[in-house]
């Protein structure tokens, strides 16, 4: 396996508060990664840098040998970045299969194209069919994306960041706000797409069953560093994400609150 | 000399009817983020209540008594008049065509507002008719005093205190009062306040008669030195628009910075440059945006 | 997963309700040998709103962007117009229409550097405040704009070939109704197309979720320029086929207050729907041309009807006929 | 050009000082009584006569305008009471709002013509609607009346050759002349002038005609200040703190109505009145009763379209007269030029309804009507006017005069014994004198009007210099 993507000291700052702080960061290709630890322990700023949201003050991000660090979004999906929101973006007033069409249009250029009517391009709806089928939401192509329950909308923007043909993929709590019971069928679908398709995958989760149950590694932030990284096996039996992180015998619960 | 302390004193004046308007309006937009186009209404709305009161009293009344009405200290007592009218019309306002609009897109609060506008216009002119209402006989009364060589209007010197005294008096009332903490919370967060037991309903018909009694104590102060007329109220909102947007959309330090900024130019303008007088106020607008497009103060 | 599908073509398909509009379009091509003259004259005026409310509606509807501000770009279009006829002696109504379509996008392309950064009511804010700049413009100098008196704009050719020498009333009502009627079918189909392309999609994903539709790879701002552009030339359009109706161009028109008659358009005909503000369009033009006619307090009974609108109706005329449209074929 | 000295120059404008009104020519048409009249020739049918009135209901504006209505309703209601015109066709007024916006004017115009088939159209108060509706009007072929917007432009250049339109009141540029003729009479050792004008076409063009006028007859004077207030405008103190350092011995003002009344209250409490001669186009004319007595007296305060309703006054002029109380006791107010201009213009159209009647029988054309109207002399209200034939435009002599408090009125009037007039024919461009810019009366002032010598009058201000040759002072 080779590195997809890798954080050089990256640095973040709000005010006086190091949101990350000169964070070495790397996914591998192919592999399903998992970020954890406590509110505000810098996971979801930097996933925000990675994928461009934010700049960073500090560091180089490389992307398949790269630097990314400073270009815009556009240029990193162009590259193969993409991701999903924790509390979930969709369009709200387009059907489901509009959102899909929507980010696939954009990945071929055509959003550019004034005078042509998006309904005419066969392909483009064939794709946005079957990504919809891939997340088990093709019953609900037509429905608004406002009118979807909460777990499909979670796929759904899944489902969308999926349509740009990413090399890697950041899901951002992609099961936060669901159900329990939803959880586990999210999570297969997700997983079972991503990995079929050799997407390299990083996800930001508070449920450790899902974490432990999905992940081929774990890498765990405190504080705007990185406290641990390894598999799943070896995180569990760490003494400092134990205690940091975990701390009772119950995990932590998932909360609605970002990193 | 005494010519330049003339041009700052009128600046002053300026300033000080425009921090009032402003500042009811900024005011609103801070605590309920919706802005009231139909705001110059009220202003006009208070400038007519205190000019028809007056108006009434110096000569209908005092008809038999050789000449000059009421004294002047009645008339000044009743000068506020106008802001209470005011005042009373936004509490009745808020809750009945405001309130639905809380939770919708901003656009429906601007055209909710925006026929607003247009009724107050008319209900206006239905209740005055078409001709301008004057209540000058408190301005003449108070006659003029000396700077250098020449005279100075003393009346305007009462529209700068009261101007003065509202923005401390505002400023206390907001940084010194519980009430002034409960409103800069819910500015804040509103969900947050409510959920802190903060009746939200209650703030919000408070802020908005407040900001309301601001806009009709400036026309009931004005309205001695000048007169009631139709049309007054779209002039004052765009200008006050202007202050606003140069002070920060919600910010009462915004308002009276952006006020005297706008007083000071427009004296200049006409003085100095009265061929672009007009387009230099909005592209001062215009450009502030462009740079800080919440305002030199503005915090959004 | 890898079973075939079959595609799922967008349940609005467009194209199928254009068939709604042949009975209309037959109303509006015998309009006026039916019509009392004056019925039709208004009508042309309904259709350049129409054309001004569409182009503002891809900004408000499509892009979710409030101008305040429209009246500059329908006035840079009469201006130019009557600025071509003044300094250029052009009498050509294509011409017109060319010279307004170029001056919209110049000012369009400035101003919309400016605004397309900010969106809710800052945008309104700062697109009032550039439309006030061109107002006190056209007001101040009066040595190029005619002030407070205007422009007159003599009545142009059309086609190189008609001409509104005598009977003006009879041109109006005949021939350049019919040369709207033209223009505006036109406008209509490539707003049509525009709102339904992928272009038009982007934009509409932009209105729904500006940061989402950043990580489709959207370029903001630069779309949301390219749509500020867009909406700015149909209202110079509009702008340059009204000076024919008017015969004068005023400062009026750039007036803030003229935007808010824009806006009031497209919301009393529903801005969420295509069709919404043309129907705004030709409504408002209807009820404020009999208000005014029957009572002084045609700005209260507007006002008004804005209010409740608002509050009771806020999907406009279409929306809510499209409501009960469907309520009455029940829920499927 | 030459050099004339400045009395000469006057009455060579024929300008008089003093309470006559020129002679009455006998048997002229005139308006509000009732004279002794044929009957009607032939059959004329008994359909209500349709006028479309538009003018400002609402706005700042709409002190012009009611009262314009007003005295539209005035004269119908007295051709009414006599069974309506040709003793058949009862009036009907159908009123508009001005203030709509000029788009939305042109489009009521056209509803009332096509529409509503209105006979004749009526009123207009701004002088940016007249452009814009007078094409619309000769483009409906519908007899239109304008009792104001009174931009030259109308005439000079947006219709150059009206056939349906007509406008009676005095153009823009003559205010600005009889202004500064006033001025220059009363006040000809002027040197420092200062203007402070309301921000659109009539501002303006009294600002451009006011300096010309003052070039011709007061040469030496310099403008030395200039404010420009939004028509609207109730705030004036900086543009009178503007006017009062400029140290101008006279300012030249043409702002109207409620602005004028703030204006002149704030002046007063200025001192501006007690540095410098005032000299204002518009100030009685507007709403004559909102001016209070605290109005100084003696500065030239002008009447736009020449009239005041105590002028010409008591028994000289019995139309005047008449007109007046009749109207005080049908609207409880005084006329003020719009409420005189809406009543002469319906019996002028009544007058030219007649004649036409006489000439061809039955109920005449629109041509036969306006044949009739084209050099139509009418003695009204106001005096005697003219339609000149060759532009549709009304005149009727400039009167301007000198504020003064009398026991009379709870206002001030013009000084009835000091009342300026100055022949019409005297302050306008003639007919075929090619249109110019900014105005014909412009150029053609610049180009004809001598040059009054310098220094052709006696300083009588102590310490000012003295002439080198003393010529006799003018009586002031």
């Amino acid at each position: 396996m080779s590195v997809l993507l890798e954080t050089k000291a990256v640095v973040k700052q709000f005010g006086e508060f190091r949101a990350v702080d000169r964070v070495d960061f790397r996914v591998q290709e192919g592999e399903v990664l998992a970020l954890i630890g406590s509110n505000g322990a810098g996971k979801t700023t930097l996933v925000n840098l990675i994928s461009g949201l934010l700049t960073a003050d500090e560091g180089h991000i490389l992307f398949r040998g790269h630097d990314v660090t400073k270009q815009p979004v556009k240029e990193r999906i162009r590259a193969g970045i993409a991701r999903s929101f924790q509390l979930v973006n969709l369009f709200d007033q387009l059907s489901a299969l509009d959102n899909v069409a929507l980010a696939i249009f954009s990945r071929q250029g055509k959003t550019r194209r004034l005078l042509s009517l998006a309904d005419a391009d066969r392909p483009v709806w064939q794709e946005a069919t079957d990504v919809l089928a891939l997340f088990r939401l093709d019953a609900h192509a037509r429905t608004l994306a406002g009118g979807l329950s909460q777990g499909e909308r979670k796929l759904l923007d899944v489902a969308i960041a999926y349509a740009l043909k990413p090399k890697l993929l950041f899901l951002d709590e992609p099961t936060s706000g669901v159900g329990t019971r939803e959880k586990a069928p999210i999570m297969d679908t997700i997983v079972s797409v991503v990995r079929s398709e050799g997407i390299s995958a990083a996800i930001i989760e508070h449920d450790m069953d899902v974490v432990f149950s999905y992940s081929d590694r774990i890498v765990a932030m405190h504080q705007g560093t990185i406290l641990a990284d390894g598999t799943p096996d070896q995180i569990r039996r760490d003494e400092k994400v134990l205690t940091t992180l975990i701390g009772t015998p119950e995990p932590p619960r998932p909360s609605q609150g970002g990193g | 000399m005494d010519i330049a302390l003339i041009h700052v004193f009128n600046a002053l004046l300026y300033a000080s009817v425009l921090f009032l308007i402003a500042g009811g309006l900024s005011l609103i937009y801070g605590v309920m983020r919706i802005v009231n186009l139909a705001h110059g209404n009220l202003y006009a709305f208070g400038a007519y209540v205190s000019a028809w009161i007056i108006g009434y009293l110096s000569t209908s009344v005092a008809v038999g008594e050789a000449g000059s009405g009421a004294p002047t200290w009645v008339l000044l007592a009743l000068l506020p008049a106008g802001a209470l009218a005011a005042a009373a019309a936004g509490a009745l306002l808020e809750p009945t065509l405001l309130r639905p609009f809380y939770k919708r897109a901003e656009e429906y609060q601007l055209l909710v507002t925006f026929g607003l506008l247009m009724i107050i216009d008319d209900v206006i002119r239905f209740l005055w008719g078409p001709y301008p209402l004057s209540a000058s006989v408190v301005f003449e009364n108070f006659g003029s005093v000396t700077v250098g060589d020449t005279l100075y209007p003393t009346y305007n010197f009462l529209v700068i205190g009261v101007g003065a005294l509202a923005a401390v008096f505002l400023w206390a009332f907001i940084y010194r009062t519980r009430f002034g903490v409960v409103l800069r919370a819910t500015s804040q967060d509103m969900r947050m306040s409510a959920a802190l037991g903060v009746n939200v309903n209650r703030v919000y018909v408070q802020a908005f008669t407040l900001g309301c009694f601001m806009a009709g104590l400036g026309g009931a102060i004005i309205v001695p030195s000048q007169s009631a007329v139709l049309g007054m109220g779209v002039d004052a909102l765009i200008l006050s628009f202007i202050v606003v947007v140069i002070g920060g959309l919600g910010s009462l330090e915004g308002a009276l910075l952006g006020a005297l900024i706008v007083g000071v130019v427009r004296e200049a303008g006409i003085t100095w440059f009265p061929e672009v007088e007009l387009a230099v106020l909005y592209l001062m607008a215009a450009a502030v945006l462009l740079v800080r497009p919440a305002g030199l103060f503005g915090r959004a | 997963m890898s079973t075939v599908t079959t595609v799922v073509i967008p349940a609005r398909s467009p194209i199928r309700r254009l068939w709604y509009a042949a009975p209309v379009l037959a109303v509006l091509l015998v309009l006026p040998w039916v019509a009392e003259q004056y019925q039709t004259i208004l009508l042309a005026y309904g259709l350049v709103m129409a054309i001004a409310a569409i182009g503002f509606n891809l900004l408000l509807g499509y892009t979710g962007l409030l101008s305040f501000g429209h009246s500059a770009y329908f006035g840079v279009g009469a201006y130019a117009v009557a600025l071509m006829v003044k300094y250029l002696g052009v009498v050509s109504m294509e011409l017109h229409l060319l010279g307004a379509i170029a001056a919209s996008v110049l000012v369009t392309a400035i101003f919309g550097i400016a605004c397309v950064r900010y969106t809710r009511i800052f945008f309104s804010i700062l697109t009032m405040a550039l439309s006030q700049v061109l107002w006190s413009l056209a007001f101040k100098f009066f040595w190029v704009t005619g002030g407070t008196d205007g422009l007159r704009v003599p009545t142009p050719t059309l086609l190189g070939v008609v001409t509104g020498k005598g009977d003006k009333t009879a041109f109006l009502v005949h021939q350049y109704y019919y040369y709207v009627l033209g223009v505006f079918l036109v406008c209509v189909a490539i707003m049509w197309v525009i709102v339904n392309s992928p272009f038009g999609r982007a934009l509409q994903a932009i209105r729904d979720n500006e940061t989402r539709a950043q990580f489709v790879g959207i370029p903001i701002w630069r779309y949301r320029w390219v749509a500020f552009m867009l909406s700015g030339v149909f209202t110079g359009v509009a702008g340059a086929l009204w000076v024919p109706l008017n015969g004068l161009t005023t400062p009026d028109i750039l007036h803030w207050t003229f935007s808010g008659k824009i806006v009031f358009m497209a919301v009393l005909g529903g801005f969420r729907t295509f069709v919404g503000p043309i129907v705004g369009a030709v409504v408002y033009n209807y009820l404020e041309s009999y208000a005014v006619g029957y009572t002084v307090y045609w700005q209260l009974f507007l006002g008004v009807i804005l209010v409740v609108l608002v509050l009771s109706l806020p999907t406009g005329i279409v929306g809510t006929a499209e409501r009960l449209m469907a309520r009455r074929r029940g829920p499927r | 050009m030459a050099e004339v000295n400045r009395r000469d120059f006057l009455s060579g404008l024929g300008v008089t000082v003093g309470t006559a009104l020129t002679a009455l020519p006998g048997v002229l048409p005139s308006v509000g009584v009732a004279h002794a009249q044929d009957k009607p020739k032939g059959n004329i049918p008994d359909t209500p006569f349709k006028i479309g009135h538009m003018t400002f209901f609402t706005g700042a504006a709409a002190v012009l305008g009611e009262p314009m209505y007003k005295g539209q309703l005035l004269a119908a209601e007295e051709i009414n009471a006599q069974g309506g015109l040709l003793g058949k066709r009862k009036i009907e007024i159908l009123k508009a709002d001005e203030n709509a916006g000029t788009d939305a004017n042109v489009k009521e115009l056209r509803r009332l013509k096509l529409s509503e088939k209105i006979d004749f159209f009526c009123g207009i108060t701004s002088s940016g609607n007249t452009p814009a509706l007078g094409p619309v009007a000769e483009e409906l072929k519908v007899l239109t009346i304008f009792v104001d917007g009174c931009t030259d432009f109308l005439f000079d250049k947006a219709v150059p050759n009206p056939h349906y339109i007509f406008r009676i009141t005095n153009m823009q540029s003559a205010d600005g002349v009889t202004g500064a003729v006033a001025a220059a009479m009363t006040w000809p050792r002027t040197k420092r002038i200062a203007h402070i004008h309301p921000d659109y076409s009539y501002g303006r063009n009294a600002f451009d005609h006011f300096r010309i006028v003052m070039k011709k007859m007061v040469p030496g004077a310099e403008t030395v200040s200039e404010a420009w207030p939004k028509l609207g405008t109730t705030d004036f103190s900086s543009h009178i703190t503007k006017t009062i350092a400029a140290k101008p011995d006279l300012l030249a003002i043409s702002v109207w109505g409620g602005d004028y009344v703030a204006f002149y209250k704030q002046a007063l409490r200025y001192g501006m009145f007690d540095k410098m001669h005032v000299a204002s186009m518009i100030a009685f004319g507007v709403a004559p009763h909102a001016i209070g007595k605290d109005h100084p007296e003696g500065i030239i305060a002008g009447v736009h379209s020449n009239y005041h309703f105590t002028y010409p006054g008591g028994d000289k002029w019995p139309y005047n007269k008449t007109f007046v109380e009749k109207y005080h006791k049908r609207f409880n107010e005084y006329p003020n030029f719009q409420a005189e201009g809406g009543y002469t213009a319906t019996y002028m159209l009544k007058t030219a309804i007649d004649k036409a009647n006489h000439l061809a029988g039955g109920w005449p054309e629109d041509d036969a009507i306006i044949s009739v109207l084209e050099g139509l002399m009418m003695a009204a209200p106001a005096g005697y006017v003219y339609i000149r034939p060759d532009n549709h435009q009304g005149y009727k002599d400039a009167i301007t005069g000198f504020s003064k408090n009398v026991a009379e009125y709870p206002f001030p009037i013009l000084d009835p014994n000091r009342i300026i007039t100055i022949p019409i024919r005297n302050i306008t461009a003639p007919p075929g004198w090619p249109k110019g810019e900014p105005t014909s009366t412009y150029t053609w002032i610049d180009k004809t009007w001598p040059q009054v010598a310098m220094a052709a009058e006696p300083a009588k201000a102590p310490g000012a210099a003295r002439p080198a040759t003393p010529a006799p002072a003018k009586k002031q």
